[in-house]
């Protein structure tokens, strides 16, 4: 088999498990994470193969590009895809315990590999329209799932979630509609080629990025995702904060850097900064005031997309050999937070069986009752701050030195006044945890529920910071140059 | 005589135009019932014509598909039993 | 009459179109209830498939290229299940109310 | 020729019935007067049209296929002005729905 | 002929005020009853525009899915116990106009952007002339179904996938109460239509390969005669009583074009890419197989889920 197929099966793999796990779905959980497992090993495959052979370029069907579609994998699309992979195998592992009942797993399981199916072909899809459907797979299989939650509220969160959702996609199948009328193809690369400065191009443009942000809640569309993220299962609601927002986050990176380059004018890319300098203030501030533990972390996530989006106009300004190293920095960003949310989310769901709630003023004891859950919190909070080693303290830092290097020194304000704010919600939670109980009983958790969260917060402080290096060099080299 | 044909079809066309608003301007439920029923055979009058007009006999499939799925679509509102009180 | 064939076909198809989008966002944004969001969704998504198949066509004497038509087709399928989903759940909120 | 004038005479008797069924809907008092006339007229008025365009088609699968179209169209209409009269003979019955 | 442009151009002025009043009473109208209503008319008139444009399989699709089945699941959403459901908007009357003038802002930008290129590409074909020269290596000769099963085909295969998501999430949401009426007479029509709709179906179907048709618009029609049975009192609307061949014919159409293409790719093929003798008759299983797939899953839709006996 040859190394292209690498891409194809990604992809493959979790929709095939999905629909093996409605058909068995006696086995559905086994079903799920030995797929989630498969696709984790190609994705590293397939970053293997890219990082030996170079962007791999697919044309599906054998039609001529433009004609047919493309499967399109250059060092961005792979490191996202085994960001994603690693994410989807640590929540499958801990949701094999988190749903107890048979009915659950069955109804989990094809919806959550349908979910992984979506992120893998959106990061590698190389035709607007291909990432159109994958966005709305992604979009339909995230709400049936936060759905799940069977509350009330959950409920309501979903069918918002849904309609968010289809709205930002219909913004951005206009914006395709203008494209193809422009330039008649469909696939990125090309369209990059062709693509003029005229009106054309900032309305599709406007279009895009209007969709995009509705998707990924940029500040002041963010509205939707508190409730959605707070309100879905454990392991669903770590994929939605960790991935989902990310890969709306992911075609933004490339729209604006590819397709639409000649269109991106410092003064956008400080409109876009501005508007993720509010989202990191209002972000980290709600996150502070919040009551429960999983609404403070879907407000984090506010803030933390925030700060990915801040990183634009520095990278407007900046040229050269800077430019790429804090475009990886920014990639290195993006990782952490989604190891880092992720933990934070399966270790809140943890929590929240044994105790009951996840209310944080009520949260004393926790430290001597589940002290690797609390652990994990910590690790993770360490990660959302940007304190050193983590992956997120690179990325901040390197923010902060391209800001004073061109002399934008009002995004180091809000990056000191975020973190400090971060800071605070993160002792805050911390300072109930390990308020002391007198007794306290310390119930068994499920190792296969606090090794994964573990193991991704772990990934996200010590992984992504230490092992940092390489990764970030070839990312800056190789992540977008190259690509598209 | 695709030129008459044609012509048929705007007379159709502006009779569909006029019974919509007519059914604008009613407010019970029946008569907007009979509006819709008026429009849909309006509808598919005016498919049949295009066929002929444009040569295309797919548009046949699509009105036959038009007529079926109308009862089934009638149906629905005429069976619907939800919430509370039978 | 003669000055009506001056109109082009187009043209008004795409006008109709953006309008039918610009309405169908209007009524998604401001609707309270999420049946009358569904229906302003699906009118807006109305509108950009009209767009496409307006862009499509090359007149009365040309075939139309194919491939937008595949695109709106795709589109109508991934809009009716979006469709389907919400309206089930809007049934289960409502299902639960009388409870 | 002569069939020509034919379906030209057909279609415009079946305009004929459209528009007397518009000015029905428009003037009759009666809500079961109305379905009468309504059904009626849309009725007889597809079916001259389609008569009228008999004339014109190019082979006999075409011809084959009109007159499966009326036919179901004529089903059609009758089961929906049953399921209409049913359901507005319920709706009096009981509770009176319309607004 | 002149006169005949001048008559398009009236028929076009006319069908455009309808759609466009169509759709703004349904958005605007406070009641809710009757904006599904303007709703339904209003696909009805979107396929007599898309017939006049040129685009028979949509129209088709329109009519089956838009009009037909898309009303069908509106209507079920209808309460019976209300007078009547009003909708207002909450917004002060001054955020309404904002709202109005920002998005109609938007859509002067769009049309200005577009029209900025149309003129100049108005004659060209775009990809169309690249369909048509492949379009007999494709296996079909219907060049919208060649797109859809063989050049596109990876974004048909994630449609799919779309359908089953969207399925997965309805039956998630638990079982449904039964919500109709039964009716003697109607049940005795209902059996007579519903072999009419699938004959339909599948003339469609097969229709598909070399004119307008094809798996989507089928599977349409068959959702329609599940309903009729439902209606009729059929509490499981002709789908299979046995669970799992109920779940093996949602994933069906998925699973046998994933195998497809993936067996393809075994072959060393690659991914998704027919032999050209043979890609008649793979796209032919393909949509077969999607036909029943899409059926099932509109019918359930429609239901809600699994009715409440079967779940026991």
């Amino acid at each position: 088999m040859n190394e292209a197929a690498s891409v194809v099966w990604v992809i493959s793999l979790p929709l095939l498990g999905a629909l093996l796990a409605t058909v068995w779905r006696q086995y559905a959980a086994t079903i799920g994470w030995v797929s989630s497992a498969l696709t984790a090993g190609c994705a590293v495959w397939l970053l293997w193969v890219v990082q030996r052979a170079g962007v791999q370029e697919l044309a599906l069907g054998g039609w001529e590009i433009g004609l047919g579609i493309s499967l399109y994998a250059d060092g961005l699309a792979a490191v996202m895809v085994l960001m994603s992979s690693l994410v989807v195998l640590g929540c499958s592992v801990y949701a094999r315990h988190y749903f107890r009942a048979q009915r659950q797993h069955e109804l989990f399981w094809p919806l959550w590999l349908l979910l992984a199916t979506a992120l893998n072909a959106l990061f590698l899809a190389g035709d607007l329209f291909n990432v159109y459907v994958t966005l709305e797979l992604l979009g339909i299989s995230a709400s049936a799932l936060t759905a799940l939650g069977a509350k009330r509220a959950a409920l309501r969160a979903a069918l918002r979630y849904l309609v968010v959702g289809l709205l930002g996609s219909m913004l951005y199948l206009m914006a395709i509609t203008l494209l193809y009328a422009a330039y008649g193809t469909l696939n990125a690369v090309q369209i990059a080629e062709a693509l003029q400065v005229d009106p054309l191009g900032w309305a599709a443009l406007l279009l895009m990025l209007a969709g995009l942000a509705l998707k990924m809640a940029l500040f002041p569309l963010h509205f939707w995702l508190p409730p959605a993220h707070s309100n879905a299962p454990a392991p669903v609601s770590a994929a939605l904060s960790a991935l989902v927002v990310k890969a709306a986050f992911y075609l933004v990176v490339r729209l604006w850097f590819e397709v639409f380059a000649p269109l991106t004018t410092p003064l956008l890319a400080n409109a876009l900064g501005a508007l993720g300098a509010m989202a990191v203030l209002w972000g980290s501030w709600s996150a502070l005031r919040a009551e429960r533990l999983k609404l403070l972390a879907a407000y984090s996530s506010v803030a933390q997309l925030g700060y990915l989006v801040m990183f634009f106009p520095l990278l407007a300004v900046l040229e050269g050999e800077a430019r790429q190293w804090l475009f990886g920095a920014m990639v290195l960003f993006a990782l952490s937070h989604a190891f880092a949310k992720s933990a934070l989310f399966l270790a809140a769901g943890i929590l929240l069986q044994y105790a009951g709630h996840d209310r944080i003023r009520e949260l004393s004891g926790t430290t001597q009752a589940l002290p690797l859950t609390t652990f994990v919190i910590a690790l993770a909070g360490i990660a959302l701050v940007g304190l050193p080693p983590s992956g997120a303290f690179l990325g901040k830092w390197y923010l902060l030195d391209a800001a004073f290097k061109t002399g934008q020194w009002w995004w180091v304000l809000v990056l000191v006044a975020g973190s400090l704010l971060a800071t605070a919600y993160v002792f805050r939670l911390l300072g109930h945890a390990f308020g002391h109980l007198p007794a306290v009983k310390r119930p068994v958790v499920a190792a296969t529920q606090e090794i994964p969260a573990l193991a991704l917060a772990l990934l996200a402080t010590f992984g992504l910071g230490l092992g940092a290096m390489s990764l970030w060099s070839w990312l800056a080299h190789t992540g977008t140059g190259a690509g598209l | 005589m695709n030129t008459v044909l044609l012509a048929v079809v705007v007379v159709l066309a502006l009779v569909l135009l006029i019974s919509l608003l007519i059914m604008l301007s009613r407010t019970r439920l029946t008569d907007r019932l009979l509006a819709v029923q008026l429009l849909g055979t309006l509808g598919v009058a005016i498919l049949l014509m295009l066929a002929v007009v444009m040569q295309q006999r797919a548009f046949l499939d699509t009105a036959l598909v038009l007529v079926l799925l109308a009862v089934v679509v009638t149906a629905v509102f005429t069976h619907r039993q939800r919430g509370g009180k039978s | 009459m003669v000055g009506l064939s001056a109109i082009n076909p187009q043209f008004l198809y795409v006008c109709a179109g953006i309008f039918l989008f610009a309405i169908g966002l209007w009524g998604t944004w401001l609707h309270a209830h999420y049946v009358r969001k569904i229906i302003s969704l699906n009118v807006m998504g109305a509108g950009v498939f009209l767009t496409l198949i307006a862009v499509a066509y090359r007149g009365e004497h040309l075939p139309p290229d194919p491939v937008p038509h595949a695109l709106v087709l795709t589109g109508i399928v991934v809009a009716v299940s979006a469709t389907a989903l919400a309206l089930v759940i809007i049934r289960r909120l409502e299902d639960a109310t009388d409870e | 020729m002569i069939l020509d004038a034919l379906s030209v005479l057909l279609l415009l008797l079946g305009l004929f019935f459209f528009v007397s069924g518009l000015l029905g809907l428009w003037r009759f008092p009666d809500t079961f007067a109305r379905l009468h006339a309504l059904t009626k007229a849309d009725n007889l008025g597809l079916g001259l049209v389609m008569t009228g365009l008999l004339f014109q088609v190019p082979d006999v699968l075409w011809a084959i296929k009109f007159i499966l179209v009326w036919l179901l169209a004529l089903v059609a209409s009758a089961v929906n002005a049953h399921l209409i009269a049913v359901f507005l003979h319920r709706q009096q019955e009981g509770h009176d729905e319309s607004a | 002929m002149n006169l005949l442009d001048g008559l398009w151009g009236v028929l076009d002025l006319l069908l455009v005020a309808v759609l466009l009043l169509l759709a703004m009473a349904a958005v605007l109208s406070s009641d809710r009853r009757r904006s599904m209503m303007l709703f339904i008319v209003f696909g009805l008139v979107l396929a007599l525009v898309w017939a006049r444009l040129h685009a028979p399989d949509i129209a088709l699709a329109e009519a089956a899915i838009g009009a037909g089945l898309g009303g069908a699941l509106l209507m079920a959403t209808l309460r019976r116990d209300t007078h009547q459901q009003t909708d207002q908007f909450p917004q002060h009357p001054v955020v309404l106009w904002g709202v109005g003038v920002l998005v109609m802002v938007l859509g002067t930008a769009i049309a200005w952007g577009l029209f900025s290129v149309l003129p100049t590409v108005e004659q060209t074909w775009r990809k169309g002339a690249a369909v048509d020269a492949q379009l007999a290596f494709s296996g079909v000769s219907h060049p919208v179904t060649a797109v859809l099963l063989n050049f596109r085909a990876w974004d048909t295969l994630l449609e799919l996938a779309v359908l089953l998501a969207a399925i997965f999430g309805i039956r998630a949401l638990g079982y449904v109460r039964s919500a109709y009426v039964t009716e003697v007479a109607f049940s005795q029509l209902a059996v007579w239509l519903v072999p009419l709709l699938i004959l339909m179906a599948g003339y469609v179907l097969w229709a598909g390969a070399h004119s307008p048709g094809g798996a989507f618009q089928a599977g349409a029609l068959l959702a329609g005669a599940g309903i009729l049975l439902r209606l009729a009192g059929y509490s499981h609307a002709g789908l299979p009583t046995t669970r799992w061949l109920v779940r093996l014919g949602l994933v069906a159409g998925t699973g046998v074009f994933l195998l497809v293409g993936l067996g393809l790719l075994g072959w060393g093929q690659g991914f998704l890419h027919y032999p050209i003798a043979y890609a008649k008759w793979w796209i032919l299983l393909i949509e077969m197989l999607a036909t029943v797939s899409i059926g099932m899953t509109l019918t359930l839709a429609f239901m809600g889920g699994i009715p409440q006996k079967e779940a026991a």
